[in-house]
């Protein structure tokens, strides 16, 4: 999956290959040739990244290989033990979730899982959870609530399933019910937006007491392309939408809705998983610290506060 | 149920307009159920209630205030709380939100104040869909939790009758995170305890539906209302079929299991108020 | 609905009546005669009475005209609303379930309902809950608790209804969990079998601080048909299983499994609705005021208590 | 997995009798899930799974303590809590009893006591199949409340392995309130809270499942275990159909939700100790 944005940059860097190659094969030393394009590559990359758009921001968001859910248990976690099933319905892979350590202490960890290909794709229905991925994440974060252990969860989805069953099996209530509950567990929440935040079905697992963003990632109230085609008819000024929506780490971080936005390595998080986790893996370790440093009930008191601001409102005349 | 809008008072001189503007002349009003018309007076002595389909229409707040609250009991709260614009959308959004403060006569999509209904002191919240259609954005979204709050601090049921499409999409982020302030505010009221009680009526949808709506102790519901997570045009996009008749109605959702009721508009009152008088805990009411 | 046991009495009763109308409409003085056959038919009635079999008893407990939930909730509630779903799949018509007043004060009354004749039945699914039935229940038992309310429950079912669905949707979570639940609800629980106790599917709503049983109910850990297949490979051996199994209010008793047997009127709850109700009414009033005398605690523990007695154990060697 | 059964103690004698009685031969056993012949000694090392068609027969109490314990640390409770006769059901039942405890070495259908398991002291029960079917009765449900309340009293958690066809029902009711008992020991051990593990093994249906073993803070199957509420038959005989194959099978409830993981044999040890290594809240063990 190539972005439009990144295209010049896949191309200069395509060139400095092809010369390196020459240089090894054909003995031609072209290694001054090939330190000028490589300064010019870093070059355009930083004058790319540090000037995205809203919507360039959207598709990096969206981009398939993105580091994952399950890239991030693997790598900032150990013992992971996945557990399924909300007990009353199925078991749904849209969602995630299990007990594993960070750095030692015992937690639950969940979230979104979108698939790499079409056949994982549609095993876990694009990441989009149906009422069960929810109930999952709530039983388990009731089982975290039970043993005392903090929670982590990862936002990566386009939203809730829209989809009959779904509708039919409460996916109102489902969303509703998990946002409830993580207003009222004793426990550390911590969140980290890593890729798509799709309204109420990524809200469903993300009131926390820490809400992370990655600097690429995106978090909105409604896709663009839904926004568009509610407000102008047209689905294709969805890049219009993007920066209307304000649905940017930045904006969201002013508006006070984020706790903390992480900075993605040059050229996204795709582009060097190492030092994505890297970055994730100190901020979480940072929070955790401070939020186990609390008791439970200056937790949910400082928990509700943070959300209880989160208005802008006027005062007429 | 003669007279459900006999208190109109001086600050809702538009409520009639609001009627109007779905009705075919000044004295008929033409039902959007079975296309019967029907003489206004009647339709409003029946409080909006077709005589022969018995579809129940949309009310004003003003108007689901009269139905709900005893007469003269009603004490509106944050009635200059408005909205503002804080992602700039523009001038055209702030335009719409002052022709709706001045059409509607509330200050945003919702109507709020203590009173007593039936007897009880409730603390209660109206939803109105001809502000901006019912959108919940930060004033919406605070009035909510004001009500919430107000009721927990009182130790006085919370009773919130819903009217809305969703999120206020001009308010981005914000309009989202209400889901969430608003269902804490629910777990505190949950732990005081005191009662809370929801009305689902056409439409509950989308963020509304997800949030406060879906937690009360008890939820009843007005016969035929839309309800649901996602918009029909969603879900037929991406099903790509056509959705059964009745889907996302009320009585679907009450054979769902997610309802506990389906209420019509004549009983509702004395509904909620058997409810809440089952559940009220006994306590010093301060109002 | 006519029982074998009863039919002696039902001709007699017949008799009477055939002489009364002669004596009525023909002007013939045969009072003395009725006088006669009356005291013969309360002898009868008696004797027959006085000595139920436990299959009679099972007979009388799915007699289809003795009264069901809904007739109690009648008569002995008042400002019943019914309220209903589970608020994750489905109404279970085969749970009534609601709020209401028992001599004023407020309570969740709750219990399997039956249908009289066939498309009732058919609705009510026999009165055999699916999972939502349950978790219908649960949903109310936990509303009263948070509101402090007492919970009335009227058992009378054949059981939890063996469905491929129901299995789907795990009925054997349901009832646990309401089994559990109930043990840990700190309100007055008071139950009442009233006609058939049919196994898991009557605990399921039945772990309370009181179990009452009308004398003619009956409780029993499987069907005596179901018994007769497993223990003899014959249905039809029935009504010896029914003895074997000790499943009579008597018998109940006697072991400690339930707390107090209500003396039905002369001929059955099903002859008489009122005296039945009064003295269901009289009863559960007696033990409400000793129950809302205890603190949450105290009543857990004596709960908890009562059913750690429940069995009888040997000792080896 | 080498060696599951190393520690064979005098106090089992009967294990390889009770193996013995689904096999073809003294040496070999055929396999009941694809017929194959298996030399008895590699059977018997492979945790009795069939290494052809990977099916997991039943094992023997003992066999499962040797799988799950770690060697000698096993400390027996209550074994000599017998059951009676409540009912009068007669002698050909009391005869059952006595033949099933000297076939099986145990006191009745359940093994408890503590242990460590992966290094964590546990209270540890496993039921076994070849007691009265694994029904449970006053003793069955006694020692299930005992292994609860064991655990909540140490603080450390209760693991409980299932393999039941339901309720003893020649205890009558008393069998049945056995649901009651042990559903209410579970909710005393979550208010510690300690952990409460299950594994639910072929078959866990009826009184068992729709009790404690439904209510495991983590649930775990070995493949292919039937489990479910309702028999087969009664179910067949309900709906007038046959059932599809894979119906209430350990996979089957994976797949709807209710079983957190399906665990082969060989990592169930491995697996139950590290989720009980993230559980266990840090506590003083008394053993
Ligand atoms: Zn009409
Ligand atoms: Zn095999």
């Amino acid at each position: 999956m190539i972005l439009e944005v990144e295209k010049p940059l896949l191309e200069l860097e395509r060139k400095i290959r092809e010369l390196q190659e020459v240089d090894r094969s054909a003995g031609v030393d072209l290694s001054a040739e090939i330190r000028l394009l490589e300064r010019k590559a870093r070059q355009l990359k930083e004058s790319i990244f540090q000037n995205l758009s809203a919507w360039d921001r959207v598709q990096l968001a969206r981009h398939v290989d993105r580091p994952g859910t399950l890239d991030y248990v693997a790598h900032l976690f150990t013992d992971f033990v996945e557990l399924h099933g909300d007990r009353f319905y199925a078991d749904d892979p849209a969602v995630v979730a299990g007990l594993a350590r960070f750095h030692g202490q015992p937690c639950v960890v969940l979230g979104h899982q979108k698939g790499r290909g079409t056949r994982e794709n549609l095993a876990r229905n694009f990441g989009m959870p149906n009422p069960e991925g929810f109930r999952k994440a709530g039983r388990l974060m009731r089982l975290a609530a039970r043993f005392g252990l903090p929670i982590f969860t990862f936002v990566d989805t386009p939203g809730a399933y829209p989809g009959i069953e779904a509708e039919e099996r409460g996916q109102f209530e489902a969303i509703a019910s998990n946002i409830a509950l993580m207003s009222e567990l004793p426990v550390p929440i911590l969140t980290v937006v890593i890729g798509e935040g799709g309204s109420g079905g990524a809200l469903g697992i993300a009131l926390a007491d820490r809400v992370l963003i990655l600097e690429n990632s995106v978090y909105s109230v409604i896709s663009p392309e839904g926004c568009a085609t509610i407000l102008w008819r047209d689905a294709a000024r969805a890049e219009q939408a993007a920066t209307a929506l304000g649905l940017t780490s930045e904006t969201l971080k002013r508006l006070g809705l984020v706790d903390e936005v992480l900075a993605e390595p040059l050229g996204g998080a795709h582009r060097d998983f190492e030092g994505t986790f890297r970055t994730v893996q100190d901020a979480l370790r940072h929070h955790l610290e401070t939020l186990q440093d609390m008791e439970g009930h200056a937790l949910l008191d400082a928990r509700y506060a943070k959300y209880r601001r989160m208005a802008v409102l006027g005062e007429a005349r | 149920m003669a007279g459900l809008f006999d208190s109109l008072r001086a600050r809702r001189p538009r409520v009639d307009r609001v009627a109007a503007s779905a009705a075919s002349s000044e004295h008929w009003v033409k039902c959007s159920g079975c296309g019967t018309a029907i003489y206004r007076p009647i339709f409003l002595e029946n409080g909006k209630v077709c005589e022969k389909c018995a579809h129940h229409h949309r009310m004003t707040a003003w108007e689901r205030l009269d139905l709900l609250a005893d007469a003269g009991t009603f004490q509106e709260w944050d009635a200059s709380l408005v909205s503002v614009d804080p992602l700039g959308f523009g001038q055209e959004y702030l335009d719409k939100l002052h022709s709706d403060r001045e059409r509607t006569g509330l200050s945003d999509g919702l109507l709020s104040g203590s009173c007593s209904l039936g007897g009880i002191p409730v603390a209660l919240g109206i939803m109105d869909f001809n502000f901006r259609g019912g959108s919940m954005g930060s004033v919406v979204g605070e009035k909510v939790v004001r009500v919430l709050e107000g009721a927990a601090e009182r130790r006085i049921p919370a009773v919130l009758v819903t009217c809305s499409g969703g999120a206020r999409m001009q308010e981005g982020m914000l309009s989202l995170m209400q889901m969430g302030r608003t269902c804490a505010a629910v777990r505190r009221l949950n732990q005081v305890p005191a009662p809370f009680l929801v009305v689902m009526t056409d439409p509950t949808t989308a963020g509304v539906a997800a949030s406060f709506a879906a937690l009360g102790d008890v939820i009843l519901a007005e016969p035929g209302a839309t309800i649901g997570f996602s918009g029909r045009r969603v879900i037929e996009q991406t099903i790509r079929q056509e959705l059964p008749p009745g889907f996302q109605s009320s009585e679907f959702y009450l054979e769902h299991g997610f309802l506990d009721r389906v209420v019509p508009r004549a009983e509702l009152k004395d509904t909620v108020a058997a409810i809440l008088g089952m559940l009220c805990v006994p306590a010093e009411v301060r109002r």
